[in-house]
């Protein structure tokens, strides 16, 4: 069946106002609004940098997860590959002394060679990514349970300029760095000719293999790219902790997901957008903060959890049908 | 000199079964070689593997002289042999414009300079005659004869020395052809060789100038089209013919479907009566509603206004599911067969029951397999499906055949109103005519047919009655002895104002 | 490491075989468990084999049953078991006994009720997390004042281990007469805490210490306290006394921490089940201390 | 791809000795020959009744999921739905003093209803799968926690009937309930009306609508039978544990999708076997009773587990490609 927003003229579908963010920018206002009433102090300048200085990890990995979710793939090992790096970036900073820049690069090209094994195996043997993934899910968590020991490694201060806040505006560099990566996300995709392979691969891979483009080639670098930006997360989430934790991102993979589908990406692949994904991580990290902030017990904060997650998607699906509210806003913004 | 551009000899492949057994002709530059024959023939097959996309077991081919052997798409179009494949393959979540030049869409400073591309899309549309098309539109939302024009456009925009159609006018109403037959002078003229396969024999005569017949995947002749008659190439590749004969009318006529002022954002206040034993045909041009109007009758499309009734019953209905129209005993035909038919990689058999399951349904839902099986395999033989056997899968049955099964799923489940959508599309004449006997049988059992078809000729030779829709509106309803084929043409341009969808 | 199995086999005689079943082999504290019942094999390993095991995580409590089954099956002599739950495993560990087998509890005891009645002898060598949790909290109850906020980040709320360290900071606090403003569930992971600690931070201005059940939500908690800018205002107390926290103690991130000696719970374990191979008598039940760890100690 | 059971008549394709099977027959047979040599006790009677006994929940969970996956569905939310039915059934038997047979219809009916919700929201918004299941995740792990108190109930020999071993045969009821799932779940797949429409739903959507089938109806059932059957893991699981975990099946969902996908379904859906799901339930669980047996590490444990998932697959891959093993196999079995 063909999908509504398709029919909408690129114009609108490059621009960076489209009318479809407005079902997503709806459901974060009304959290956002929903918390403000239940807590005095929700609507306040800490709470919101805070709050962006804990989004960068999850940012760049559910960037990752869009492109492998729009080449029809899935990536269950990213929270795995994200320890794993860390869990190398501290053993490079404090067993082997090495600078920080240099474990950094350690660090990021371990995320990489963990996507690219990942998206080897799936182009090479044709196994579904989700298996794939599912055994590095197990190597890289064993791997970083091997590398650290099975020890929290605390590193301090060395590692504290990647997250620690900006004097004065109170921003950490993560957090620019991962903004960076939201457009340089979304421009990939809607600009480049790799993007559109991508979305094509998604969408019918057959055809674009036909049409004499190296599918493996296209989907060996969406994994690499998730493996790299997992990477990135791990230097962010070791930066912002301070120490390298094996445990690290167990269950993070489901967040990612559900950010990126929250943000309309189809799990069925050619079809996503990198900017929705971000509104995707804003609403998790809101619900999350939140819900801390006004107190809920652990049982409420799962069952909120879990039906604004449904929720969500389905204001987005409505918006998406003609009449609704989005619709609505859509051709108020047109006019 | 320049006799051959491609020569191809003694061409052996085989799958499960061999499917081509020595075949040998030759193209030469300039010229339009045809392909015709039945259904599974092979026709298919070895334009596969003249455009790299099939490797073959044995046989040999040469390019001005010269061995070639593809190993693969990109290789075959390094040196100059493209294809306009049977089904489409295009990407529907892309816009028609980035289908049109996926593989070189236009760059600037690295990012793609959409400008340029849709002004080139434009461009490349309106030599088919779609400038009415937006190129920023998804290519998932059009329909069938849509989607084969931009085949066809995404092709024809590159040069090439050698130049592959396969079936490429099965979708196509008149206008398009005419296009796509200019296009083709065009080439010739350049010195490109084409392969045409068609089963709509009437177009050889009009460009082709040789033409091969395969049988049983062997060519079993070649000679110039001038020297054939269509009687000849059909008795060459199908033995002799019975012709469909025209039943006679049945005299008590009665209403089975009244759609009264059917409109949504197609179709605009649609009236028309479908009765019991009468062949209705729907003619109009490409995406001028007649698909739309069989789904809005069916109940698989949401309708803005307006209603049916049934027989002679004055309830107001609108089928709001294909479940609906089912339970009313409305059977859609879809056009477009990979995507709303089949179930690929599934065998015949799940294929061939799907809509008729609760027949062969035996208590706690078990199923009677040998009954279906049974059932099956009656219609395996009556629309002399070429497969090994039921069991084989659909995806590697012949597009022709393909489209046997799933007239066969509804054949069998024994509908009083048929709505058919371009029901022949890719049959072969010979089963064609089996088809159109079908069709005067069933309605001289007493049911409603309904057939879209894109070939006027078809219509005016099996309808008892033709309705013409152009752009959504119905403009004119001819009884048999009413119509031409100009009159046709004529009522199906009528309601365009501009000649936008010509 | 692996010990057991045929490559003893010829000279073996009736070297009893020790199945030592911890909780998550991915925890530290349970690492140094394994590191030092290791190590006290390879300085004993003419009178006993050792099968070490653990699960993935605290809560994998299907996982840790299926283990002690899978142990009966091996026909090993003693089960050294740090149980995940404190009621669910007495019924595999009944059928352990039944078929023989010596069964040792180490650090989380089982319910003394249940094992009542299930009418079993099982020892119990392990420490009192409530009473190390009171100590911490009692270290950190110096600096408050009656009526400073304070918010406990505890572990997962259904483990036994979780609820004694939630109540010792709690029988603390009280003493002190110190407000708790929230009590979360971290789920025993440095990103929830941090998360969890940073909204209790924006909620509660006046908030004064961050009691977390474990080490590792103590460092996610002083990253939150570090980036809203509030260190040295909000002291944060942990549990286990892992090496990443050292250098927190001596840098006054962390003000205190509690060390339960893992390093030799397992072993005196193993060490009482010998016993009781040998001569045949059970001992009693033995409290293992639980200290607390300041700067000063490090 | 075709798919092999397609081209195999109809004979053959419905005897028990597919030569399908032999793929993983093959790697589960490796394993445990493996484990044979590691450890000399593995290979006893005692391993396997012990190893049989344990596999009851996660079998019958595998094959509600073989379902879901055919329609091209995911359901998330067993592990959660599996702890909440536990949790009604400990809550019903010990605060209601309910009776063993009632306690346990309100535990099936707890997850028939989860599965329902999940069923209902992806139908009629459609939702996809992913997140309705995700969102069912948090709320029903929630709930657990809330028909708890978040404390792990101890039941005692109450529930003791349902899993513990028969004297004599050493092998529980739940195994044989299991069985007949499996063998059942087969049947209805292979052979009723309502299993070729699941298999034809997960291959064409579209083409099943226009075909009048309730494609609606369809997708309902599958969800509802797949909460079900959890519902009967969670009764499986108590009946072991003798106690309601409202912790229980943490991650069980990635397993039971790993066992079904070892097992060859695809998650692309249109595609299954019951029968080999049960091979893919008993490659992991001797994996992980291999596994404990011979003491590994847990970094090893996760590494190996990891290794062997993919490498299950890639076997499974050069099987159905002509010329491997497997077919070699299937041709030696069909002479
Ligand atoms: N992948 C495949 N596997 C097995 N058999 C195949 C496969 N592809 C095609 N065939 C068989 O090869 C034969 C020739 O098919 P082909 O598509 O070339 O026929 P065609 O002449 O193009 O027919 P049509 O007019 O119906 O398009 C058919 O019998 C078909 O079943
Ligand atoms: N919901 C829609 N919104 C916009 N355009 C639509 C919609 N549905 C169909 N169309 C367009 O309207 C045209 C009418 O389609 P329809 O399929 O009914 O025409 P047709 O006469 O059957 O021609 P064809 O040969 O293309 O099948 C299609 O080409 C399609 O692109
Ligand atoms: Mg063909
Ligand atoms: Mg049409």
């Amino acid at each position: 069946m063909p999908q509504p927003d398709e029919k909408v003229p690129l114009t609108q579908r490059t621009g960076i106002f489209r009318g479809e963010y407005f079902g997503l920018l709806g459901a974060l206002l009304a959290l956002i609004l929903f918390f403000s009433v239940q807590s005095e102090y929700f609507f306040s300048v800490l709470t919101f940098t805070t709050l962006a200085n804990q989004i960068p990890s999850l940012t760049v990995i559910a960037v990752g997860m869009t492109f492998v979710l729009i080449i029809a793939g899935i990536d269950l090992s990213v929270g795995s590959v994200m320890a794993l790096s860390g869990s190398v970036l501290g053993l490079a900073l404090l067993d082997m002394n090495a600078p920080l820049w240099f474990a950094g690069i350690l660090c990021l090209m371990t995320g990489l060679a963990c996507g690219a094994f990942n998206g080897l195996v799936v182009t090479r043997w044709s196994v579904p990514s989700f298996i794939v993934t599912l055994g590095m899910l197990e190597i890289a968590r064993g791997g970083a349970y091997l590398v650290t020991g099975s020890q929290t490694k605390y590193i301090g201060s060395t590692v504290e300029s990647v997250s620690a806040p900006l004097p004065g505006i109170n921003l950490s560099p993560a957090l620019f760095v991962a903004i960076a990566t939201v457009v340089l996300g979304q421009l990939l995709l809607s600009r480049t000719v790799f993007g559109r392979r991508m979305i094509a691969v998604g969408t019918n891979e057959e055809a674009v293999h036909l049409s004499g483009v190296n599918v493996s080639r296209i989907k060996l670098m969406v994994f690499s790219l998730a493996g790299l930006l997992a990477g990135l997360g791990g230097l962010f989430q070791v930066g912002y902790l301070q120490s390298a934790d094996p445990n690290a991102g167990i269950g993070l993979e489901l967040s990612a997901i559900a950010a990126v589908v929250v943000g309309g990406t189809s799990l069925s692949g050619g079809k996503g957008s990198v900017v929705n994904t971000l509104l995707g991580v804003l609403i998790i990290a809101v619900l999350q903060t939140g819900l801390a902030q006004i107190g809920a017990t652990e049982p409420m904060k799962r069952v909120i959890t879990g039906l604004v997650i449904i929720a969500a998607v389905i204001l987005d699906v409505y918006r998406n049908r003609s009449g609704g509210i989005g619709s609505y806003f859509k051709r108020f913004f047109k006019s | 000199m320049s006799a051959k551009l491609l020569s191809v000899s003694e061409l052996h492949k085989r799958y499960a079964v061999p499917v081509l057994e020595g075949v040998n002709f030759d193209v030469a530059p300039g010229q339009v070689h045809a392909l015709v024959g039945a259904n599974g023939a092979g026709k298919t097959t070895l334009c596969r593997i003249i455009c790299g996309l099939t490797p073959h077991d044995a046989g040999n081919m040469q390019i001005e002289g010269i061995a070639y052997h593809p190993e693969s798409v990109v290789d075959a179009e390094g040196h100059g042999v493209r294809i306009v494949m049977q089904e489409p393959h295009l990407i529907d979540t892309l816009s028609i414009g980035e289908n049109l030049f996926f593989s070189e869409l236009p760059k600037r400073r690295g990012v793609i300079d959409f400008d340029r591309l849709y002004d080139q899309s434009r461009r490349a549309l309106e030599s088919i005659g779609l400038q009415g098309l937006d190129p920023k539109q998804n290519v998932g939302s059009l329909g069938i004869g849509q989607r084969q024009l931009i085949e066809i456009a995404r092709v024809l925009i590159h040069p090439c020395r050698i130049l592959i159609l396969d079936e490429p006018t099965a979708a196509l109403t008149d206008p398009q052809i005419d296009l796509l037959f200019k296009k083709i002078e065009e080439l010739k003229a350049q010195g490109t060789g084409i392969i045409y396969v068609s089963h709509r024999i009437s177009e050889f005569k009009r460009i082709a100038d040789d033409i091969t017949v395969l049988k049983n995947g062997q060519s079993v002749s070649t000679s110039r089209v001038a020297d054939l008659n269509a009687d000849e190439i059909v008795r060459l590749m199908a033995g002799d013919l019975e012709q469909g004969q025209q039943q006679a009318i049945l005299s008590d006529i009665s209403s089975a479907i009244r759609v009264r002022n059917l409109s949504d954002s197609l179709l605009n206040n649609v009236n028309l009566d479908i009765h019991y034993g009468e062949i209705l045909g729907l003619a109009g041009l490409i995406g001028s509603g007649r698909t739309e109007l069989l789904r809005a009758i069916f109940g698989a499309d949401r309708i803005d206004d307006g209603h049916l009734m049934l027989e002679d019953c004055d309830d107001q209905l609108i089928f709001e599911s294909p479940q609906e129209g089912i339970r009313h005993g409305i059977g859609l035909i879809p056009e477009d067969r990979s995507r709303q038919g089949l179930l690929q990689d599934r065998s015949i058999t799940s294929n061939m029951s799907l809509a008729s399951m609760q027949n062969f349904r035996q208590a706690l839902g078990w199923i009677d397999k040998e009954m279906e099986q049974t059932s099956v395999e009656a219609y395996r033989q009556k629309l002399e499906i070429n497969c090994t056997g039921i069991s084989q899968s659909v995806s590697e049955l012949s597009g022709g055949n393909q489209q046997k099964v799933i007239i066969s799923r509804w054949l069998m489940k024994d509908c009083k109103v048929l709505l058919f959508d371009e029901p022949t599309r890719g049959i072969d004449i010979q089963t064609r005519e089996a088809i159109y006997r079908l069709l005067y049988d069933l309605a001289a059992q007493g049911k409603a047919i309904v057939i879209v078809s894109s070939e006027i000729q078809e219509l005016t030779t099996i309808c008892d009655r033709i309705a013409v829709l152009s752009n959504g509106q119905l403009t004119a309803d001819f009884q048999r002895d009413e119509w031409s084929a100009e009159k046709i043409m004529a009522a199906s341009f009528s309601a365009y104002t501009d000649d936008a969808a010509a | 490491s692996r010990q057991q199995g045929s490559a003893t086999k010829a000279d073996e005689v009736a070297k009893p075989r020790i199945a030592v079943i911890v909780k998550s082999l991915a925890n530290e504290f349970f690492v140094n468990m394994a590191d030092g019942t290791r190590q006290h094999h390879a300085e004993n390993s003419d009178s006993y084999e050792l099968i070490l095991n653990g699960i993935k995580d605290e809560a994998a409590l299907a996982e840790q049953v299926a283990l002690v089954e899978q142990m009966i099956a091996l026909r090993v002599d003693v089960i050294v078991l740090a149980p995940a739950d404190s009621k669910a495993l007495i019924p595999i560990v009944r059928r352990a006994t039944a078929q023989g087998i010596v069964v040792i509890n180490i650090d989380n005891q089982l319910d003394a009720a249940l094992i009542a009645e299930a009418g079993i002898n099982v020892p119990f060598v392990g420490p009192d997390n409530r009473e190390g949790a009171k100590k911490v909290g009692d270290y950190l109850a110096k600096d408050l004042n009656a009526g400073d906020e304070v918010a406990i980040i505890g572990g997962i709320s259904t483990a036994f281990n979780a609820q004694q360290r939630e109540q010792g900071f709690e029988d603390a606090m009280a003493s002190v007469g110190a407000n708790i403003i929230s009590v979360q569930d971290g789920s025993w992971h440095q990103a929830e805490a941090s998360t969890i600690a940073s909204a209790l931070i924006a909620e509660h201005p006046n908030l004064k210490a961050l009691l977390c059940s474990n080490d590792n939500m103590a460092i996610g908690a002083v990253a939150a306290v570090r980036q809203a800018g509030k260190t040295g205002q909000i002291q944060v107390v942990g549990f286990d006394n892992i090496s990443a926290t050292h250098e927190l103690l001596q840098g006054g991130d962390m003000l205190a921490t509690a060390d339960q000696y893992g390093h030799q719970l397992a072993v005196y374990g193993i060490e009482y089940a010998l016993q009781i191979l040998n001569d045949g008598t059970v001992p009693d039940d033995y409290k293992t201390p639980v200290d607390l760890i300041t700067a000063s100690d490090l």
